[in-house]
């Protein structure tokens, strides 16, 4: 199995507060990788690091190694603008543009000088497709993407940054919000999209994560405790940490 | 991976860091430009002789501005003194007693009034306050009073939207909690509401006097104009705003640099004032 | 005898009432007095004739033209500039000794009264630079004058702007750049518009600092080193002098009716953009 | 919004072209400018001259702008101008410019049309503005303070009248200052106790003018040479008078131009 991302002794501080206390973890390509973990474990701020988001906050201090496909995106010469439209990402509020269905889809291929009428419209198109979204909203196109309900603005989420045309998807607690309906649709368009990309998927949601990952980590006050392929961790997890955190011991 | 190329996002950083920078740079020219052609003459006459002179004979080598600093600041306070108290009750007023409908119209007529040109307000001066002035009261009617009476409307759409702002901005609890407690309204506005909204009040007035320490045309038109330190408030006089404006096209020489010296006079006392106006904004922010 | 708190607290609401209605009331009554006094002598021919006779008759035309230079050339430089500026504040530093060097140059620029911008326009563009009195002249002396308030009605809009949105745009592989002028600017659009509006609100009815800087001559300029007049500065003479007080109520309401004219185009384009998208 | 945006910068860098373009003066070649400016006793007049002149040149333009006497022979001298407007006398290093005397104007004191007094002695008008009376009733005219207004420092006008009124003594510092003969005008015009002092030629029937010692300013006074408060009105021009210019002051000197002078109530050079 290829590995996509590597993070090797990857530590994270705010300050004096530290967020990762070195993290060594692979992700495999073309698999659904879930992080799980009570608030405060540093999952999110993880993945931040993974496309460079992190640059965003201030007095952050990282020190450790990332690599994609084998080269460390945390190197100083890194175009961190190309590196994000291989690394895309959805948030755990959906944050829609103020401008209209279509132009949101299209912000990041329009980025890359993709301008011409018919190439970006089946672009958008198959996003929107991808993401579940498009029967809802084709007829729509251009009416603003702030009238759309939440579960359909995280959709919308995703399928803009599928418009990228990313090789991993990292997704932040992207159903914190949502009802099950949608959560559900979500979900599902997850697990088609493992065929072409790599998904990295933060949640506190167990059953989301026993749900549709294929491997599993836990992470406990910014240290990995266990990782290991989603039936192993949840059926016969080596650590009592992991086990009591599935069972909602706490969280 | 595709290493940093970002020349475009540099050339960008570069050129806004030049346009900040511009205000800085503009600042500077102003500063460099007026004090270099104010300073040579208190050298030559003496800082003491101009400040502290009473004779303005600048082509008979007399530089005198303290009748005219006087004055100054004889017409910001007439000004703060007409503007200020009716505009913080029209403000209260507007904040405590009226109806949704009249707040809505207020903020973009305040606007319009602020708006209008201050020559305006100083033809309507000439027209209708001097004569007043004269045929009521006495003396010329060009005069300190008709000269408050102008800068104090015009300073009113400042203190009432600033100060209207600062008395909104106290939380709805505050009145509720005074009227719980079974003080009546204007015991809330007195005791409660104001002592909150202060520095923002004080805010208003500040700025109200900046405005009014340098408007220039409007107080050309109903000054008068003399140059002796006004004995009663029906006398004209003289601010340094309008000493300026009144000679600089005629003047040459050092008729020319005294001109300079109060504009460096006035620049002065004006970054004081934006000094003390920061200060007191500043602290209507920490509190 | 004391009186009665309830008592106290009628008569303030009294009293209150009458102030407010005697302010507001002056404040009509300025505007009504410009309206009646102008509005008869006001007529096309008014405004496309231009002034004779140093304004004793004909109308205001060249004025008008006069005014739109310079207020359009002005504006022209210090958008750019001043939203430039706030972009830099707000984007790309984080507060540190240099904002704040820059913020108090801003603050310090906005608090000097127009008569120096008029003492050190003449002085620099007029006189050592020798641009004499020309519309050049006037034009980059109300620049500077106008920048502080376009740098801090910007600075608050772009500071309104939700995080959120800069965050998503990054994400989507937005450079900075590019988020300030696809997401940033367009959210606080109004807002800097508004400014925008206010600055030419302040352009038009200045006198003191066009006056020294541009001059005062009739003509209509036909190049940026002719000297001209704004309808704020032909309206100061004609009052000043007593050349014509038909004409000088007419411009005057011509100058309030401008005034009025950018603030409702102002709040126009505010409701329009904030309306589409929310 | 980012295309506009980009525009406005991109506008932005090219502006200083602009300028440059613009500004060469080229872009008017088929017209003839003079620039006249200075004095703005002599001002309205030259406006006059120019409105007339231009009516037989069309191809010519004439800016006639106002500064003052001062302003405007320093504009002559530093080359700012063709032609400096000036209602005084030269003085020190402005002599190396060649004066024209283009008329002469009286320099009239002025009451409001409600003041009852018609004549004053010249000691009473130098009493007026040294302070020494300070009230009509000294004049025998009511109990009321005199409102008295004179031009600011550095005016020709104010110059000739220190010079032929005042003599040795000082313009009191109490008293009020307007910076135009408009303005004065406009003052002793709305109020019933002023008094000042205009240009003979700009009185009209909003003020009154004053018998000075038993002598009416006018113009035949001034050329039988009985009024004496008289200066004349200068145009100042450096060596190498460029032609436009030339063709414009040889019209103010012409039976037309003269008589245009006339028509306002100034005393031709000629007379």
């Amino acid at each position: 199995m290829d590995i996509k991302i590597r993070t090797e002794e990857l530590r994270l501080s705010f300050g004096k507060r530290e967020i990762l206390k070195g993290v060594t973890v692979d992700v495999y390509k073309n698999k659904i990788t879930g992080f799980m973990g009570p608030a405060g474990s540093g999952k999110s701020s993880l993945i931040s690091i993974m496309n460079r988001m992190i640059d965003f906050e201030e007095n952050a201090t990282i020190s450790g190694r990332v690599f994609i496909d084998g080269e460390d995106i945390l190197d100083g010469e890194i175009d961190e603008v190309h590196l994000r439209r291989r690394v895309g990402m959805v948030f755990a509020v959906p944050i829609p543009l103020p401008r209209s269905i279509f132009d949101n889809i299209a912000y990041g291929p329009r980025l890359k000088n993709k301008n011409s009428g018919r190439e970006l419209r089946s672009l958008v198109q198959e996003s929107l497709k991808k993401a579940f979204l498009w029967d809802e909203v084709k007829d729509r196109l251009n009416s603003s993407a702030l009238k759309l309900s939440g579960g359909q603005q995280q959709r919308l989420c995703l399928a803009r940054t599928l418009a990228l045309e990313p090789e991993i998807i990292l997704l932040d607690e992207p159903c914190s919000g949502l009802d099950p309906i949608s959560t559900a649709k979500i979900e599902e368009a997850l697990n088609e999209l493992k065929k072409e990309y790599t998904i990295v998927l933060v949640s506190n949601n167990t059953k989301q994560i026993a749900r549709i990952t294929d491997y599993a980590a836990f992470f406990y006050m910014g240290t990995l405790i266990e990782y290991g392929t989603t039936e192993k961790v949840f059926t016969n997890p080596s650590e009592r940490k992991t086990e009591d955190y599935i069972q909602g011991k706490f969280g | 991976m595709i290493k940093k190329a970002l020349t475009k996002e540099h050339f960008v950083k570069y050129i806004l860091t030049a346009f900040a920078l511009s205000s800085l740079l503009f600042l500077f020219l102003i500063f460099i430009f007026i004090l270099s052609e104010g300073i040579p003459l208190f050298h030559k006459v003496g800082l003491k002789n101009i400040i502290f002179g009473f004779k303005w004979a600048p082509t008979k080598g007399s530089f005198g501005i303290f009748p005219m600093i006087v004055s100054s600041f004889l017409v910001t306070f007439g000004a703060l003194m007409v503007g200020a108290p009716l505009g913080l009750s029209c403000a209260i007023y507007l904040s405590e007693y009226s109806g949704k409908k009249l707040k809505l119209f207020l903020k973009p007529a305040l606007e319009l009034l602020a708006g209008i040109p201050s020559v305006v307000y100083g033809f309507l001066g000439v027209i209708y306050i001097v004569p007043l002035v004269r045929n009521f009261l006495g003396g010329p009617g060009f005069s300190l009073l008709a000269t408050s009476i102008i800068l104090g409307v015009m300073i009113f759409p400042t203190v009432i939207s600033i100060s209207f702002d600062a008395l909104m901005s106290v939380p709805k609890t505050y009145r509720e909690g005074s009227f719980a407690m079974g003080a009546t309204k204007w015991q809330t506005i007195y005791k409660v509401i104001i002592p909150s909204a202060r520095s923002g009040i004080l805010a208003s007035f500040i700025l109200g006097m900046g405005r009014a320490i340098g408007e220039t045309m409007a107080v050309i038109m109903v000054a008068g104009n003399a140059l002796r330190i006004p004995t009663s408030i029906l006398d004209p006089l003289r601010t340094l705003t309008s000493n300026i404006a009144l000679e600089l096209a005629y003047a040459t020489g050092d008729h020319r640099l005294g001109l300079f010296s109060t504009g460096v006079v006035l620049l002065v006392i004006i970054m004081i004032l934006n000094y003390i106006a920061t200060f007191a904004i500043r602290r209507r922010v920490l509190k | 005898m004391r009186i009665s708190p309830n008592f106290v607290d009628k008569i303030v609401k009294i009293g209150l009432n009458f102030q407010a209605f005697f302010t507001v009331g002056i404040l009509i009554a300025i505007v009504a007095v410009i309206f009646f006094k102008g509005s008869p002598y006001l007529n096309l021919e008014f405004i496309f004739s231009s002034p004779e006779d140093m304004g004793r008759h004909g109308g205001i035309f060249s004025t008008i033209i006069g005014t739109i230079f310079l207020v359009l050339l002005s504006i022209f430089i210090a958008t750019p500039l001043g939203v430039g500026t706030a972009i830099f504040l707000t984007e790309y530093t984080k507060e540190s000794w240099f904002t704040k060097i820059i913020r108090f140059g801003v603050e310090s620029l906005a608090g000097i009264p127009s008569i120096l911008y008029g003492l050190f326009g003449f002085i620099f563009f007029v006189v050592k630079l020798g641009m004499g009195w020309s519309l050049m002249a006037g034009v980059l002396t109300i620049t500077i004058m106008i920048l502080p308030t376009i740098i801090r009605t910007s600075e608050e809009a772009v500071k309104t702007v939700p995080r959120n949105l800069r965050i998503v745009s990054y994400s989507l592989s937005a450079t900075k750049w590019e988020t300030v002028t696809k997401v940033v600017l367009p959210s606080a659009g109004p807002g800097i518009l508004t400014g925008i509006m206010l600055s030419v609100g302040r352009a038009v009815g200045e006198t003191a600092a066009v006056i020294f800087t541009m001059g005062s001559s009739l003509r209509l300029p036909t190049s940026l080193m002719d000297s001209g007049r704004t309808m704020a500065v032909h309206f100061y003479i004609l009052a000043r002098e007593g050349i014509s007080m038909e004409k000088a109520y007419a411009t005057a309401l011509v100058l309030v009716l401008s005034i009025l004219f950018i603030n409702i185009i102002a709040y126009y384009i505010m409701n329009k953009v904030t309306s589409k998208y929310s | 919004m980012p295309k506009l945006m980009g525009t406005v910068l991109l506008l932005i860098l090219t502006l200083p072209l602009a300028f440059g373009a613009c500004s060469s003066k080229d872009v008017q070649a088929k017209k003839r400018t003079v620039t006249v400016a200075g004095s703005t006793s002599v001002m309205p007049f030259t406006e006059k001259l120019a409105e007339h002149f231009m009516i037989d040149h069309r191809d010519f333009i004439v800016e006639v702008q106002g500064g003052g006497s001062t302003a405007g022979i320093q504009a002559c001298l530093n080359g700012t101008v063709n032609i400096g407007m000036s209602s005084r006398q030269l003085k020190g290093e402005e002599n190396i410019l060649n004066q024209i005397i283009i008329c002469y104007d009286g320099i009239s004191l002025v009451l409001n049309p409600a003041n009852p007094i018609t004549n004053l002695s010249l000691k009473d008008v130098r009493d007026i503005f040294s302070g020494k009376i300070k009230n009509w009733k000294e004049l025998g005219w009511i109990d009321r303070s005199i409102d008295a207004v004179t031009r600011e420092e550095g005016s020709g006008t104010r110059g000739s009248f220190e010079e032929l009124v005042m003599t040795d003594e000082e313009i009191d510092d109490g008293i009020m200052v307007q910076d135009s003969n408009g303005s004065v005008k406009e003052v002793v015009a709305t109020d019933p106790y002023a008094i000042g002092y205009i240009s003979l030629g700009l009185v009209d029937d909003k003020v009154k003018a004053v018998i000075i010692d038993g002598v009416e300013p006018s113009i035949d006074t001034i050329k039988l040479g009985q009024y004496k408060i008289v200066r004349p009105f200068l145009y100042v021009t450096r060596e190498g008078l460029d032609d436009s210019a030339r063709e414009f002051i040889d019209f103010v000197l012409s039976a037309a131009g003269q008589n245009v002078l006339k028509m306002e109530g100034l005393i031709s050079v000629h007379d």
